[in-house]
């Protein structure tokens, strides 16, 4: 009798936050469907290449870009379809050139507060990154890794990080590596009407042309996926946060994903927008759904 | 320390040096060979480091990217199938011609990998010396600058 | 220094990356402080026999990335890397061979 | 039965009244910026020979504050819509023919006419205001699965 009991209430507790769950990101599970779809086309294989490709060059695609490659692959950015990217990408991931920033991760997680706590008593468990950006419904806004990070710091009266800073960069490469380690793929969750309303935000603020050279980020990193600006292949939105926190060899250093935004808004021609800004944590929210699935590679190393 | 000093001494001697197998001592070319690392071009740098600038194509591969992700970090990989004693790896595009000399110890393998800088697109020239002959690969590399960065 | 050593079919590999900020001449007058880049790398198998010599310019990369193979070492045997820069300073590694 | 209509009809004549008044709010007083920026045409409206210097940077500084609330100000190499405004104001007030910007972080920028600086002011102003309304319409176009076929 008893089993029956605790079957049954189990059974009604699932369908009813499968209930609640269900209709909040049916539309982001739509979108997130369409992309895959998109993006597994265009780059399936050469022959179909040219409806997607009008300008580039025959030779091009035949040589430097490697067709019909696994899904996962898509977390590599640039690296993941283009031979000569990939060549390099491969070079510097057997020693890679960010050398201590997963060991200076490690020792900001573990140092200690002015009130004996410390990285750890916030996350007890460091392989975290494929779960952030979440949404809190008491704030109702998106928190993003680097927001939780800051949270935990404000929490334990100490002052908070420049979300763009290095020492942000070095916890959260320490934090990306362990869940990498784990394996563990992108699982944003959308359980709320504002969560939904959030990603809405999010997905229109991506898809919208701004900036003087009037470009959304869709232009390069969808519609323009696999085409290039000069030598520079664009990535693709599909797993695009994956790698993140990145070593840029631009920068020869490792960055957060809040110092690529602002970067990326420069090359649109804009202002840009404040890494703790509600902006900045709607896009990467939506951005962080449209890798579910993947698996985190962080840090990874990109130009 | 005592071969060092000789060395440097008589500069001229350099050819003669070069062909005695030098996988006995270790030899510090910024230290014995201080003129070598200003030569500004590959043939002043290779008359500097081996006394001759003849030289045959072929029997030396030099592997690098069509087209650099960044300038100042480019993976390339050299290698020849012949039994060479010193590897030198050359540009013209950097301030100064000589980027790197290998000395190839008596069971070591001809076959490095580095990472290197180069200021703008050129060509990359690799000299293997092999019983005071010389054989040389190289190929080009585009370096670019500006882009978003993907 | 990182390091990885392996022995298979009586060739060992290295693939090594010390860490050294490089400074070339141009940065250093630029920033009016001394330039500084690692000139000289040799490898010894059991600290005797040089499996690898290697002088450098300032056109290496930062964090100068190395891999090099040579006949012989077995499992067990150790692999020590030494570097000097510029500046005289020196710094030794050891890999054990896997 | 015949009340619970005219209440129905009451109802619905209601709330159409109330639903267009949303809609056309009493236009030529304090016509919303974004109804009327779409009016503009950039390269007739920004015109400085056209319409003269001061014309247009009115223009600039009635668009920018809304493009800064928004979020969507232009920037280019550093310097913000804000900048040229600041900049072509002073040079105006100062008499001189050229303009000097500076970057946010204080650097010196280009060094323009006060013409093109106006022109420059006022065509980032209003395109960024532009582009906002329309995009509110055509992102939908470029997202597979919604509005991009392929």
């Amino acid at each position: 009798m008893l089993s029956k009991v605790i079957t049954g209430s189990v059974l009604t507790l699932l369908s009813c936050s499968l209930l609640s769950a269900a209709p909040y990101n049916a539309q982001a599970k739509k979108d997130r469907a369409a992309m895959i779809k998109y993006m597994e086309a265009k780059f399936k294989n050469p022959k179909t290449a040219a409806k997607f490709f009008p300008y580039t060059p025959k030779n091009e695609l035949e040589h430097n870009f490697i067709w019909g490659f696994p899904f996962q692959e898509f977390g590599l950015g640039d690296a993941g379809y283009v031979k000569s990217v990939r060549a390099q990408f491969d070079n510097f991931m057997m020693l890679p050139p960010f050398y201590n920033a997963v060991d200076n991760g490690e020792a900001l997680y573990h140092k200690k507060f002015a009130n004996g706590n410390s990285f750890a008593t916030c996350f007890p468990n460091p392989a975290i990154t494929n779960l952030y950006p979440k949404f809190d419904d008491k704030t109702n806004r998106v928190v993003t890794l680097s927001e939780a990070v800051n949270n935990c710091l404000i929490k334990n009266s100490e002052s908070p990080w420049k979300m763009t800073g290095m020492k942000m960069a070095y916890l959260e490469s320490y934090l990306a590596s362990k869940t990498t380690a784990a394996g563990k793929k992108f699982d944003i969750k959308i359980q709320s009407a504002a969560a939904a309303k959030a990603y809405r935000r999010g997905k229109i603020e991506f898809y919208s042309q701004r900036g003087y050279l009037d470009l959304s980020c869709a232009t390069c990193h969808v519609l323009g996926a696999g085409k290039r600006t000069k030598a520079d292949y664009h990535s693709p939105l599909l797993g695009m946060i994956a790698g993140f926190p990145v070593y840029r060899l631009k920068w020869g250093h490792v960055g957060t994903l809040e110092k690529r935004l602002v970067g990326c808004n420069k090359n649109q021609g804009e202002v840009p927008h404040k890494p703790n800004s509600k902006w900045m944590g709607d896009l990467e929210y939506f951005m962080a759904y449209m890798s579910n699935g993947i698996k985190v590679n962080a840090p990874s190393v990109r130009k | 320390m005592q071969r060092r000093k000789f060395l440097s001494l008589s500069a001229g001697a350099v050819a003669a040096a070069a062909i005695l197998p030098s996988t006995l001592s270790a030899e510090n070319y910024q230290k014995t060979m201080p003129k070598l690392w200003k030569a500004k071009t590959t043939s002043a740098a290779m008359q500097d480091l081996f006394g001759t600038t003849t030289t045959t194509q072929g029997h030396v591969t030099v592997k690098a990217p069509d087209i650099a992700e960044n300038g100042a970090v480019i993976p390339i990989s050299i290698a020849t199938d012949l039994n060479a004693s010193t590897v030198a790896i050359f540009t013209d595009v950097d301030p100064d011609a000589c980027v790197a000399v290998f000395n190839v110890p008596k069971n070591g393998i001809p076959k490095y990998d580095l990472r290197i800088k180069m200021a703008k697109t050129g060509e990359i020239k690799v000299v293997a010396e092999v019983d005071g002959k010389l054989y040389i690969g190289s190929k080009t590399v585009k370096v670019t600058i500006g882009g978003c960065g993907g | 220094m990182r390091m990885m050593v392996r022995n298979s079919g009586g060739v060992t590999t290295v693939i090594a990356m010390a860490q050294h900020k490089s400074i070339s001449y141009e940065v250093a007058k630029k920033k009016s402080i001394k330039p500084n880049f690692i000139t000289y790398m040799v490898a010894k198998l059991n600290g005797k026999e040089i499996v690898y010599e290697v002088t450098m310019s300032q056109f290496v990369s930062a964090n100068p990335f190395i891999k090099f193979s040579f006949k012989g070492g077995k499992p067990g045997d150790t692999v020590t890397i030494k570097w000097e820069d510029l500046q005289g300073k020196s710094k030794v590694s050891t890999g054990k061979i896997r | 039965m015949k009340n619970l209509f005219n209440i129905s009809l009451a109802l619905v004549v209601g709330f159409s009244l109330f639903g267009c008044a949303k809609l056309y709010k009493p236009s030529n007083q304090s016509e919303s910026p974004y109804v009327s920026v779409m009016k503009l045409h950039v390269r007739d409206a920004c015109n400085v020979q056209k319409n003269g210097v001061n014309k247009v940077l009115t223009l600039a500084q009635k668009y920018n504050p809304i493009d800064i609330k928004e979020g969507i100000e232009f920037m280019r190499f550093g310097v913000p819509t804000s900048e040229y405004i600041r900049a072509t104001k002073q040079a105006i007030k100062d008499g001189s023919k050229t303009v000097q910007v500076y970057t946010r972080k204080g650097k010196k920028g280009g060094k323009f006419t006060v013409a093109f600086a106006a022109w420059r002011s006022c065509a980032f102003a209003v395109a960024a205001l532009q582009q906002k309304v329309e995009a509110k319409s055509t992102w939908k176009l470029a997202m597979p699965g919604t509005g991009f076929k392929y």
